[in-house]
């Protein structure tokens, strides 16, 4: 707990007059910009067209699945939770949506099916999601269970049960068909307005809302307030329990959505998407800055985390680096980051 | 005391300053421990007393200055360090494995080795002969986990006392302690000082500290104001040197004429999982206006009693707000109908290290803050800073970071947390713990003013003193039962400290308030 | 040991969710239960280890036979060997292994002749120029390799060919998507995509479909439904067909056949070409078998 | 903090005096082994074959690869701390002992080649897995990294390191060969003593050291310690950074140990071997009762929570379990085990 005492003020909602305060917290803010920058400064120079328009879009595309999944995982690592079931969550959603577009429902008294249209499978999937983050949640608070253990059998349920949704087969061409009406799945990841990914806008959308929850409103306080002491939260009248319950479905939903977005970009939901998603997750939260004790972090700070894991990948793809290679330097980068922040925070000072 | 030609100073401490960041916790301070003597340590909260002797003891370094230790400068790589030269410390805040026996506890760093392996009977014996040396009924196997908060603080002292020290640093130890178990450290401080050991003893407690100080030293700001031996001091004078004014507190001038019952109580029972009750079928009324102490020694269930009334614990019994029956709702719905707590350990259940004062002190008060959904940034700075200057917090603002206050400071946070939600009844366990005389005194005028208001106040104390300078009325408590209530102007010390050791007192008063 | 009940068949391969090792498991399974043996479908993740541990469970339950799509050629030779010192013989599917003498027998898809046919159809489709992505499957697997080294004997003859990156999709369909997407920003001069397998290729058809980019030649391979599926429509150019299913229900046949005689007749070592499936043959894929055509067995 | 006080004292370290206490300690030791007992009995009765005495043999050799990880994994949760990176240890570490068998090590300015003996091969590797540790411990402990991050980036490292040392390929049959005298590798996994393999027996060997060391010398002790209280144990002149170094040493040096079980039972090394183990490993401790949190857990609990593991495995691997419902049961069989510990924890009732 000590250990976290200090940078913890800058956690970014500072409604720093302080000076020094403040600079601390630009300072720190900055890391990760600087950060964004150098890995996005190398591969301007290095990776061909990689300042392209087309090229700019794709790679915000790909950071957005990352940055929705860091969106929800923010929150729980706030509360000093984990989740490691939001890959399985994605995979399982995705299957899901498959499994309704393809085969409907069967209403199993009368052996109808129904077809529901393609915004309400998506509700369905969403609130599934919901769901087994609400599952998370209550083993986590009303059975005590510590959020590693609990997401991480909740990463072996989902995943099993989307592979039993199909068999472990792939539900292919999820283009709906109009005799049903339900057309237009493929429209989640593939439509763009004003030439924007829809995905990306939605991220937009979703972090603007998460940031403004987080900073401005009493559950976003709640929030801050459970990761840094839980039980004094609780004698100052925060439901913790409730507060912590809520950062698991939120978390849940956006997992859902993730999965969602990528059958959609694929046309086709297989039930091993989204393995090790919440490895990419967890560390955009980290480069963001936020501690894994909870307590300090900050939605802006995970969205920059996004954007460096995404362009990292996406440059080194389009530079050619062999895989193995990708992997030695994504996993430096993420304990250098994070070394950089605990060096500067020792450096500014305030850690003892 | 002896002569000053015979006087031995072991270890000395010169010109030692030390900053925080922009804070300046010491400016260049000269502190001489004397050998065979008791050499208090006084000052307000945030004066720089903790951080001078976490210096002495290896804990932390001085930006400036020197450390001799028998006329020769020393710096201290670490506690570790420190203590192979003969320096113990007890530190203000508990420091304790909670998964550990107290035994291994206070063997913790230097285990006695058999071999390869520890000597576990060697210690355990070692263990519970410093323990009966203190008096105390603890057994040595014992998590300390499951150890109230003043017993974990004996074992604090077990453990600096196992080390045989030269140089012993007691940073406000009895903050937790009964008066007896304090007798009996007092008894072992005695015999310490027989065997020439320096000690250090660092307490708000003014009288504690006359009667057992031969040296006593001032410190303002993080500056050394005055060091004189005990005999040409006094509590007024201390008062003085401290605060630049004198302070203290003064009886309570006139009863407040007690309003409705605000809080009514009945039969709460608290058990322990085995069915032990902790608190014992009490029955209490608080009115508006009126100022309840409850005074008991260690382990009387105190705590729990205002667990349960908050919400914070089960049990049994009813309890009624206003007339509304809230033993079923929760902590946040009790918050809600303005009825808070401030906790005993500010540390583990009071503060949020990772907000600032400002954030800290909104806590229970955001709904108020956000009538739409958004906290509105202008009234929460506003209240903030209304509830720093009426509590005389020492911060520069909102924005401080509460890990940078002085233990008082931040407990008067929790208090004013508690304060901005505008309360009904407030339950306070231990206010006066660790927090000086000034800012004591700002307390306990700031509850008079609120209960004044028509606030009601039930505070527990283990100082019968401030019970009843305070209190309107002072409940006893003695192993979970109320053992006396009774108007602190009828009161008399015998019959209280009887009652706290479980001899009911049973004075025509009680009858008059009907509370039992 | 005696056991009582129909005997037993352990069939262990590398996914379950993956069509093609679903097909074989299924194939052999269909197969095993025609010949009124008990049956157990283990998958092994391409994880040696896992595999090895597998393979003792199969001892441990007296299986009668395994058959295995091995996790590795040198990293199985060791458990082949143990269940057959064990007295359970090991029939290989797909796979081969790098140790002769070990398996009973070694039923093996000739990956490295379908890559050539895959690779040759490319380079007619390119019209023998331009640029291509090659998207390799987990690096650290055997087929990867083989397949992309039949890949190259063929595309670097042609000197109008060449290679704009070499990427590893780990046989995923949404790393393929993204892979396909951030090539096609660096490369966007690319023509074709040549695929270790389906599942990636289905992965760079969309996001080549995302990106407008109808003029770019697919090939993929092993020859999946879905694969199918999507040359009818057009979208790939060809794939390569493993007759993964009746390989599996061939090797069946011979494990009841070394059951019951003591031997399987054949020689160790059979290599089961592969086909290119295109346009004109798609209609009679169906579960990784061609409708009323003869599957060519050569010994080797 | 204030979670994990209570069952504590069920450490198994207790040398409880205290009837109660002893009591507790039993039962709660009791919930393990009744688990254990009961997917046994289970298994007795509905798996074929599963008394045999070959099917115990190979079932505990499975188990012994759990129980080192565990063993080494239970020295790093008790500290607070989460080794994430002992599946690419044991990978690496495979690897590198059959690069050495293959290939021998080539002093660079002469360009000669030596092969060591087997038994250095075992050291080197073993030393790596090491210095691997070390390198988590000391990002943890200098550089302030959370371990989770730390040897998260260390997960990607070795396994990319490992990949880069062979390219990708296996190396393959490890039978070294008479020239070199460097024969023997096989006979780590496969040899056997009075009928037990030879895993099994250094499983029994380290498991008896390792709960020794934890409960009877100074070192166990402030393992426990920086797990309890960090801050007090230093407070106390426990060496915390050394503490924490040693335990990732430690871990590093079993995942190695396993690395080189794995690839003399292969006798071969793939560089993707060892994938997901930790999951595994701290699935063996949780089980065993230890707590993440740090402080609380023994030895003795993770061989115990290891053998539930791979009785668990096996036992529905011969029961022909489908693939997904083995997913879906052993994610509900982790967190089960820990509710059932949250439980009994409850009603026992120290807890509040
Ligand atoms: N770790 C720290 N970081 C920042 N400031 C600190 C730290 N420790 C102490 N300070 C500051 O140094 C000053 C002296 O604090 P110290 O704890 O020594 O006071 P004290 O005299 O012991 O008070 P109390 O009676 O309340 O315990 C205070 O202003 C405090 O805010
Ligand atoms: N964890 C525990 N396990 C066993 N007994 C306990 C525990 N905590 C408290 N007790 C017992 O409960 C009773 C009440 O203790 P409690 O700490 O509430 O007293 P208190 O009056 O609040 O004392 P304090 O002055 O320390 O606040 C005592 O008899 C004590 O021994
Ligand atoms: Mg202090
Ligand atoms: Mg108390």
């Amino acid at each position: 707990m000590a250990t976290n005492i200090s940078s913890a003020a800058v956690d970014g909602r500072a409604d720093a007059k302080d000076g020094g305060v403040a600079l601390l917290a630009l300072l720190i803010r900055l890391r990760a910009l600087v950060a964004l920058f150098v890995v996005f400064g190398f591969f301007a120079v290095l990776a061909p067209n990689f300042l392209s328009l087309g090229s700019m879009l794709i790679m915000a595309k790909h950071i957005a699945i990352i940055a929705v999944l860091g969106i929800g995982m923010t929150y729980v690592i706030l509360t000093g939770g984990i989740d490691l079931s939001v890959g399985s969550i994605a995979g399982l959603s995705g299957m899901v949506a498959g499994a309704l577009i393809l085969n409907g429902l069967t209403v199993a008294p009368l052996g109808w099916v129904i077809y529901p249209s393609v915004p309400l499978v998506l509700l369905i999937a969403l609130a599934l999601g919901g769901l087994i983050g609400l599952a998370n949640g209550v083993l986590v608070t009303r059975f005590g269970v510590a959020p590693f253990i609990a997401t991480l059998g909740m990463l072996y349920v989902a995943r099993g049960a989307g592979l039993l949704l199909s068999n472990g087969t792939t539900f292919p061409n999820l283009v709906g068909s109009a005799d049903y009406g339900n057309q237009g799945f493929p429209l989640l990841g593939a439509s763009r307005v004003l030439g924007v990914p829809l995905p990306v806008l939605i991220v937009v959308a979703l972090a603007l809302a998460a940031a403004l929850v987080a900073a401005r409103t009493p559950f976003g306080r709640h929030v801050y307030a459970v990761g840094g002491n839980a039980r004094a939260a609780l004698l100052s009248g925060v439901r913790v329990a409730r507060v912590k319950i809520a950062v698991y479905v939120i978390s849940g939903i956006c997992a859902a959505l993730v999965g969602l977005i990528v059958a959609s970009d694929l046309v086709s939901a297989h039930p091993a998407s989204g393995e090790t998603f919440e490895l990419s997750a967890i560390a955009a939260v980290v480069l963001g800055g936020a501690s894994l004790a909870g307590g300090r972090g900050t939605i802006g700070g995970t969205i920059i985390g996004a954007c460096v894991i995404g362009t990292l990948g996406d440059g080194m793809v389009m530079m050619g680096v062999s895989e193995f290679w990708q992997m030695v330097i994504k996993g430096t980068v993420i304990v250098a980051a994070v070394v950089l922040d605990q060096l500067q925070g020792r450096f500014v000072g305030t850690k003892d | 005391m002896s002569l000053l030609s015979s006087i031995k100073v072991p270890l000395r401490a010169e010109g030692v300053a030390k900053s925080y960041g922009a804070t300046r916790a010491l400016r260049g301070v000269d502190f001489d421990v004397v050998a065979g003597a008791v050499n208090v340590l006084i000052g307000e909260n945030g004066a720089g007393k903790s951080t001078l002797m976490r210096i002495l003891a290896g804990v932390e370094r001085p930006d400036e200055g020197r450390l001799l230790l028998d006329g020769e400068a020393v710096s201290f790589l670490s506690v570790r360090d420190a203590a192979r030269r003969g320096i113990g410390i007890v530190f203000q805040e508990l420091n304790l494995c909670p998964n550990l026996s107290v035994t291994e506890n206070i063997f913790l760093g230097r285990s006695v080795s058999a071999g390869l392996g520890i000597d576990k009977k060697r210690e355990h014996d070692r263990a519970a002969a410093v323990l009966a040396r203190l008096g105390a009924a603890i057994d040595p196997d014992a998590l300390v986990g499951d150890l109230r908060i003043g017993q974990q603080q004996i074992v604090e002292i077990a453990r600096a006392l196992a080390e045989d020290a030269r140089i012993l640093i007691l940073d406000e130890p009895t903050s937790a302690l009964s008066d007896s178990e304090v007798a009996t450290l007092f008894e072992v401080i005695a015999e310490l000082k027989r065997d020439g050991v320096g000690i250090v003893y660092i307490s708000h407690r003014l009288e504690e500290l006359m009667r057992i100080g031969d040296f006593i030293t001032v410190m303002r700001d993080g500056a050394l104001v005055a060091s004189v031996p005990v005999a040409e001091a006094s509590v007024p004078w201390i008062v003085e040197q401290m605060l630049g004014e004198t302070g203290g507190l003064d009886v309570r001038s006139a009863a407040n004429t007690p309003g409705a019952p605000v809080l009514e109580i009945e039969h709460a029972t608290v058990r322990r999982p085995d069915g032990m009750a902790l608190v014992d079928d009490v029955s209490l009324t608080l009115r508006a206006g009126e100022i309840v102490a409850i005074y008991g020694l260690l382990g009387a269930g105190r705590t729990e009693l205002l667990e349960h009334i908050c919400g914070a614990r089960r049990g049994e019994g009813t309890i009624r707000l206003n007339g509304e029956r809230i033993e079923r709702l929760s902590i946040a719905a009790r918050i809600e109908r303005r009825l808070l707590l401030v906790p005993e350990d500010r540390q583990r259940e009071g503060l949020f290290p990772n907000l600032q004062v400002g954030g800290n002190l909104a806590m229970s008060f955001l709904d108020q803050l956000a009538p739409r959904g958004l906290i509105s940034r202008l009234s929460e700075n506003r209240a903030v800073a209304a509830m720093i200057g009426r509590l005389g917090i020492k911060a520069r603002s909102g924005a401080t970071l509460i890990g940078a206050l002085s233990g008082g400071n931040q407990q008067k946070v929790v208090i004013g947390r508690c304060l901005m939600r505008d309360p009904v009844a407030i339950l306070l366990d231990e206010p006066s713990r660790g927090i000086d005389v000034g800012a004591r005194a700002e307390v306990f005028a700031t509850m008079r003013t609120l209960s004044a208001e028509g606030l009601a106040i039930l505070f527990t104390t283990s100082d019968l003193f401030e019970a009843l300078t305070i209190a309107d009325r002072v409940v006893v408590m003695a192993a979970g039962r109320v053992t006396a209530d009774l108007p602190a102007d009828v009161a008399d010390q015998t019959g209280l400290v009887r009652a706290a050791n479980g001899i009911p007192l049973r004075p025509p008063a009680i009858a008059a308030h009907g509370a039992i | 040991p005696a056991s009582r009940g129909p005997k037993l068949i352990v069939i262990v391969t590398p996914s379950l969710d993956n069509p093609f090792f679903g097909q074989e498991a299924l194939g052999a399974e269909e197969r095993a239960r025609e010949l009124g043996y008990q049956t157990l479908k283990f998958s092994h993740g391409d994880d040696a280890y896992k595999q090895s541990e597998l393979i003792d469970t199969a001892i441990a339950r007296n299986a009668a036979a395994i058959i295995l799509d091995n996790a590795g050629a040198d990293s199985s030779v060791a458990a082949v060997t143990r269940a057959k010192n064990a007295g359970v013989p090991v029939f290989l599917i797909d796979r081969e292994i790098s140790a002769r003498g070990a398996a009973a027998v070694q039923i093996v898809s000739n990956n490295y002749q379908g890559a050539t046919l895959g690779a040759q159809a490319f380079a007619e489709a390119l019209g023998e120029r331009g640029t291509y992505l090659e998207l390799v499957g987990r690096e650290s697997d055997t087929n990867a390799r083989i397949r992309s080294r039949g890949f190259h004997d063929v595309l670097d003859q042609y000197p109008g060919l060449k290679m704009a990156s070499r990427q590893s999709a780990n046989w995923d369909q949404a790393q393929a998507f993204a892979v396909t997407q951030s090539v096609l920003q660096a490369h966007p001069e690319i023509k074709g995509v040549i695929a270790g397998n389906d599942t990636m290729a289905l992965g760079a058809i969309a996001a080549l479909e995302s990106a407008g980019r109808g003029d770019v030649t697919v090939i993929g391979f092993d020859g999946s439904n879905d694969a199918r599926d999507a040359i009818l429509a057009g979208k790939m150019r060809a794939t390569v067909l493993q007759p993964a299913r009746r390989q599996a229900r061939y090797a069946v046949e011979l494990a009841d056949r070394f059951l019951k005689t003591g031997t399987t007749r054949q020689p160790e070592k059979l290599l089961m070409d592969c086909f290119l499936i295109e346009r004109a043959n798609a209609p009679q894929l169906k579960d990784f078998a061609l409708a009323e055509k003869p599957v060519s067995i050569a010994a080797n």
